[in-house]
């Protein structure tokens, strides 16, 4: 076991530089930057500037000096916030982490539930249906639905906020901050839940068609056991098994869309944030934001196979 | 009782010879055509295709000319989904942009399917040195979240001044980088474990030449996964397309696409009290990539059934 | 007796060990010795019937024979050549003339092959007949196996499974090899085809003079089809004898055992039997001594030290048992 | 003997995309108490279907019981709810399957599996039932019970699996064990080991076993009456020992001949020609008479009906039929 971990985490490593690398570039190559794009300045102080933050020096270089800091903890410094990019991270990042949170609990319940009860009345109308609901989620362009509802409900019948976490001005604390921000919360979450909630469905639904085709739910029925618990005894326990994979390659997807999500519903979280420098060319800031997902990434996968692992006895240690 | 000796197997009595011989892929075929749904999917797409590769032809506004007689109306007999603020008919635009939208996801998906699936075929096919050094790349391009990696991309374009008309071509290229690793590993692993099936063991054992193992047995079985990934492939890429667009990154103004006809809800007035010009191409996009999805899904079932998700 | 015949495939300390990854999937702490230290001569003309139990490694002799997969060690010889020796041109060459019949009627055709291509195919790449004869060579063969010429445009999944078997069978007779490795041919059959399949077995035995290589869990079968007989446990061969000399005088307890244990369908027969007790030991951690002493009803202290030499007793009756 | 399970008429019907399969066609069987009889065929003869649809666990809604009566000691199973039926399940009749690799549950402990027909019809608590399940652990024969208990299906091997489904079975006392296929998956040297295990439950017990199974080895050493089924039909049924000696049928006849015996060596085996008819494609006639030596007319149009020739041996076969001017 410890040889495969000091093995993948190894792997992990790598790919996370030549990842790093790669977006470093990247950011590196695009033209333009965020003191190029700021016609406040003359040129002098613009030289001024890029000596000031390295920016005239060899790519490779710039690289090196990012990296060192970074192993440091210092991910640079946002050139239009004029703060630390970890600074920024900390403050944002709990507003995107509570919108992920509610709408992962949310995306799972639902699919459990529809998916058990889907794949048990395989065929039925219901399933029709069901299925036909689920491409429907997952066939909607996530900004289009977002700018839909905000429409709907917000403009056009009021029900809800258009955006924000807060009404603009609020100075609400205690029980009627937290009043306020449910209610903000409730479009972005309804969009992200919807977003997620096809394909985990279509997951549940035909792990669990598999599973009750089994030897062994026949067995649970032959030994006169009550269906209720055939089915959620015997099958959901083994049709959630290979899902507990997906909660390692969740975590990189919620941050990752909150980027339309956010902007969609001004929210102030790391995505908004994000898609704000992006108009700035905010260098050091996106690239800590794009580094940031890429190790969320490398840690999901490696997550879910250790999960994977944990969680069956046919290939637990 | 008599016996009757037991050579009695030779010549077998066996069942008439039916009038056809089916192969796989027309028994495919008949059981897709039962499933009403998937029919239903494929007669929408086949409808979005038609309509806006032929549509516009029948269209009296087709020349993008500026009425500013017309501005902003709201649908009506004469202009069934209203103008915009140029007065131009706002059906006839969806349907061109629809063009532009349908080829990119079509484009892009041959593209990536394309280089996905040649690269996962050597990967898996081969191993050794070549299945390192591309599934490498694969992994790490995976590890690099998509939709930075597109915006990027995409504000490369706008910096390096890429002339509009060109700009389709390149977002093409753009989703098909994305795309390539995820359908590589697919096909790599479809591979494998193709490989490992007995009737490719038989090929060693009668000493078939690599190009008929290759050509005869492996690819006729790898075929019917990748039509359902590059079916299922179109829709993901109209979807990004239109989110790169709407975001001013992707294909812009004048050539319109689904994705930047909605940019038109960025503007306040629009969003609130012209809905016209931003619900159609939103809902054009939902109903092609619904239909392609429920379609695809309805191959999987009759090429691919082990491959549920 | 006839003279000696010229020995056809030698195979001589062959061994096959598959690493096992620890835990996970992470170091090899150890092997699988699913084939250890295995040697048997057959003839040309021979039917040499290789029995045990699911893994004795029976299987996995005939597919380390063909390079299926790679040896860890031993030579295998055919027509006095080491096939482990030849590069991977002159292999494919000579693959013509050892083929293999597998268990599974259904996964060893490809399904989207027609079976006359399927039968074809190798005369066409190993330049064996002209093109334009292949056709009828194909209907040719199809015949011989009890199918007819019709057949030939269908696919395998219009075929029932015997039928697919002797499609099987076809396909490795129309390169007229001269040995043939059949690993559990008859087990996925009924028994009402298994006995048809089995007298198609004979048939072209006499019509082509074929060696045989007949791999097979089921006593009776052998017994019905081999000429020489050698009894597989734990990847060790515990025994081997002529079929006449084995069945009239089993030496090993395993053989005996193995013997005695075979269903017989006369009912209300009354005949000695050695149960054996417990079950198979786990093949990554095989027993010390005699791997079958942990079964073994008349097992002493020294089976469990002493690993048992295999020798030849006679009569070319083989045996690895320190009781005999 | 009192007459444990009385199947008449049995039809179990399966609608497949091509067409309806009668794979269960007017099937009737007796078990007497303490008897063990065995359902000899082969794959698609419906044997397994027979099995289920006694259970109840016919996969519906493509498969459907459509005719018959299945009285077990006297109750029709097939008027029976759901519920009545599910505490006849696993209580009175128990079962046990062909692959014991694949049968138990590879997420629960064997103990829990064990335990759980013991709390469903004993209404035993969780303490009681443990207890007992590793006493069912010993007595078919594992030891080291406890820890066996503990385990997950994957560390044993299907011997030992097929063992633990055999006191699942048992561990109600159940009036009639069904077993399908039982040690078809398994070694000859476990073979041999279960099927002594079974007999010594059933003198213990006095239980009923229906025994469902290709190999007519283990029937002449199990069965006490056979009963063949071809194509969804019974087409000779009797006691074992005049079936096997004087088999009727020419199926029976063929099928007899057909298996090679140790120590009985033939230089060629009998074998039946063709091949088992499509399911779809059956026409009013003797199933069989494409593969028969004896067809006559008849054969091809008129179904034969099971009549009594012998002291319970039953054959459905028109060779047979006094009425028949052919004979």
């Amino acid at each position: 076991m410890s040889t495969y971990i000091t093995k993948r985490i190894l792997y992990m490593i790598i790919i996370l530089f030549a990842a790093s690398f790669l977006i470093f570039c990247l950011y590196a190559l695009t033209p333009g930057d965020f003191i190029t794009g700021n016609i406040k300045l003359t040129p002098e102080r613009k030289a001024e500037l890029r000596e000031i933050y390295g920016l005239n020096k060899p790519v490779v270089e710039r690289y090196a000096i990012w990296m060192k800091n970074a192993f440091h903890g210092d991910f640079g410094y946002s050139l239009s916030q004029q703060k630390p990019v970890l600074t920024l991270f900390n403050q944002y990042i709990w507003n995107s982490f509570l919108l992920a949170i509610v709408s992962t609990f949310l995306t799972w319940l639902i699919a459990v539930v529809v998916g058990v009860i889907a794949a048990y009345k395989q065929y039925s109308w219901f399933d029709t249906i069901v299925m036909v609901a689920l491409f429907a989620a997952m066939s909607i362009p996530s900004f289009f639905i977002g700018l839909f509802l905000i429409k709907i409900m917000a403009v056009d019948w009021k029900w809800l906020p258009p955006g924000g976490m807060l009404t603009t001005g609020s100075t609400a604390t205690g029980f009627a901050y937290v009043k306020e921000v449910v209610h903000h919360m409730m479009l972005p979450v309804m969009v992200m839940t919807l977003l997620g909630v096809g394909s985990l469905t279509r997951y549940f639904r035909s792990n669990m068609i598999d599973v009750i085709k089994q030897d062994y739910i026949r067995t649970a029925r032959a030994k006169g056991l009550k269906e209720r618990k055939v089915l959620f005894t015997h099958a959901l326990r083994n049709a959630l098994l290979p899902a507990i994979t997906l909660v390692g390659f969740e975590l990189p997807a919620l941050f990752g869309g909150s980027l339309i999500i956010e902007k969609i519903f001004n929210w102030p979280g790391i995505g908004q944030l994000y898609m704000q420098s992006f108009g700035l060319r905010d260098y050091p800031l996106l690239m800590g934001f794009t580094l940031f997902i890429a190790i969320l990434t490398v840690i999901g996968t490696l997550v879910s196979d250790i999960l994977y692992h944990v969680a069956d006895p046919r290939v637990r240690l | 009782m008599s016996t009757i000796h037991g050579e009695g197997t030779a010549a077998l009595p066996s069942p008439k010879p039916k009038p056809v011989y089916t192969s796989l892929w027309r028994q495919s075929f008949r059981r897709l055509i039962k499933n009403k749904l998937a029919v239903l999917g494929f007669v929408v797409v086949a409808f979005m295709f038609a309509a806006c590769f032929i549509g516009p032809l029948f269209s009296p506004y087709t020349d993008n000319k500026i009425n500013m007689a017309f501005m902003n109306k709201a649908p009506s007999l004469k202009h069934w989904l209203g103008t915009d603020a140029l007065g131009r008919d706002v059906l006839t635009r969806v349907l061109q942009a629809g063009r532009i939208s349908l080829t990119v996801g079509l484009a892009s998906m041959v593209l990536s399917v394309f280089v996905g699936s040649l690269l996962g075929v050597i990967a898996g096919y081969y191993r050794g040195i070549a299945d390192q050094i591309i599934m490498r790349l694969a992994d790490l391009l995976l590890t690099i979240p998509s939709l930075p990696l597109l915006f990027i991309l995409g504000a490369l374009l706008s910096e390096w001044k890429v002339p509009t008309e060109y700009r389709m071509y390149i977002v093409m290229l753009m989703l098909s980088i994305v795309g390539w690793p995820s359908l590589a590993r697919m096909v790599r692993g479809q591979m494998l474990s193709l490989r490992e099936r007995e009737y490719m063991q038989a090929t060693v054992v009668l000493g078939l030449r690599d190009r008929r193992k290759l050509f005869n047995h492996l690819l006729p079985n790898l075929v019917p996964l990748l039509i359902v990934i590059a079916t299922l492939n179109i829709g993901g890429a109209i979807l990004y397309e239109s989110v790169l667009s709407y975001f001013g990154l992707g294909v812009m103004a004048p050539t319109p696409t689904w994705g930047n006809m909605i940019d038109a809800a960025n503007n306040m007035i629009d969003f609130q009290d012209h809905p016209w010009l931003w619900i159609p191409p939103g809902f054009s996009i939902f109903a092609t990539v619904i239909a392609i999805n429920i379609f695809g899904d309805g191959l999987r079932d009759v090429l691919d059934p082990k491959q549920k998700r | 007796m006839s003279e000696p015949k010229q020995p056809l495939l030698e195979v001589n300390g062959l061994k096959k060990y598959f690493p096992i990854k620890s835990g996970l999937f992470g170091r090899t702490t150890g092997n699988v010795k699913a084939v250890d230290d295995i040697s048997f001569t057959i003839r040309q003309g021979e039917t040499f019937g290789l029995v045990g139990e699911s893994g004795s490694g029976k299987s996995t002799v005939g597919r380390t024979i063909l390079r299926l997969t790679d040896k860890t060690d031993g030579k295998v010889k055919f027509k006095g050549v080491d096939l482990y020796d030849l590069p991977p041109q002159e292999l494919r060459r000579l693959r013509p003339k050892m083929q293999l019949i597998f268990q599974d009627p259904y996964s060893s055709l490809n399904p989207r092959v027609r079976i006359g291509d399927a039968i074809g195919e190798a005369l066409l790449d190993h330049g064996l007949a002209p093109r334009e004869e292949i056709r009828d060579r194909v209907m040719e063969v199809l015949n011989a196996c009890g199918l007819s010429s019709y057949h030939i445009d269908r696919f395998p999944h219009e075929f029932s499974g015997g039928q697919r078997q002797r499609v099987g069978i076809a396909r490795a007779l129309v390169l007229n090899p001269d040995l043939i490795i059949a690993d559990e041919p008859v087990s996925a059959l009924d028994v009402s085809i298994q006995a048809q399949i089995i007298n198609l077995f004979r048939k072209m035995q006499d019509t082509q003079g074929l060696t045989y290589l007949f791999i097979s869990h089921d006593l009776s079968v052998v017994e019905h089809l081999c000429s020489h007989i050698g009894v597989m446990y734990l990847g060790s061969m515990m025994e081997t004898a002529s079929r006449d000399e084995l069945f009239r005088n089993p030496l090993h307890p395993y053989t005996r055992a193995l013997l005695s244990a075979v269903p017989i369908p006369i009912p209300k027969l009354k005949r000695e039997r050695i149960v054996l007790s417990g079950e198979l030991p786990n093949p990554a951690d095989p027993p010390s001594g005699c791997k079958f002493h942990t079964r073994c009803p008349f097992a002493v202290a020294r089976c469990r030290e002493e690993v048992p030499l295999f020798r030849n007793v006679g009569n070319d009756h083989s045996v690895a048992c320190h009781l005999v | 003997m009192d007459t444990v399970l009385d199947i008449e008429h049995l039809s179990t019907h399966f609608n497949t995309e091509e067409g309806v399969v009668r794979a269960v066609d007017d099937v009737s069987l007796r078990v007497r108490q303490g008897e063990i009889v065995c359902i000899v065929g082969e794959s698609g003869s419906g044997k397994s279907i027979t099995a289920m649809s006694v259970m109840g666990l016919v996969e519906a809604p493509a498969g459907q019981v459509v005719g018959g009566s299945i009285a077990f000691r006297g109750e029709d199973l097939l008027k029976l709810g759901r519920n009545e039926l599910r505490t006849v399940r696993g209580n009175e009749i128990a079962m046990i399957f062909q692959e014991p690799m694949t049968s138990l549950n590879p997420v629960l402990r064997i103990g829990e599996q064990l335990m759980e027909p013991l709390m469903e019809h004993r209404k035993m608590s969780k303490k009681a039932a443990r207890k007992r399940a590793i006493e069912l652990i010993g007595e078919v024969g594992i030891s080291r019970a406890e820890q066996i208990a503990d385990s997950y299906p994957h560390e044993l091997s299907g011997g030992m699996l097929q063992r633990i489904m055999i006191a699942i079975a048992i561990s109600c006392d159940p009036k009639l064990l069904i077993a399908d296929e039982p040690t078809t998956a398994l070694d000859v040297t476990i073979q041999a080991q279960i099927l002594d295990m079974l007999r010594r439950f059933k003198e213990e017990s006095g239980m009923s076993i229906l025994l469902i199974t290709h190999d007519l080895g283990v029937v002449a050493e199990m069965a006490d009456y056979v009963v063949v089924m071809y194509a969804g039909k019974v087409v000779e049924e009797g006691e074992v020992v005049a079936l096997f000696e004087n088999p009727q049928h020419p199926y029976t006849q063929g099928l007899l001949k057909s298996k090679p015996i140790i120590n009985q060596r033939q230089d060629e085996l009998y074998s039946i020609p063709g091949q088992v008819p499509n399911p779809l494609e059956l026409v009013p006639s003797c199933y069989f008479h494409d593969r028969c030596a004896h067809c006559m007319d008849i054969c091809r149009t008129t179904e034969p009906a099971l009549k009594e020739t012998a002291n319970r041996q039953k054959v459905a076969c028109w060779l047979y039929e006094e009425a028949n001017p052919h004979v």
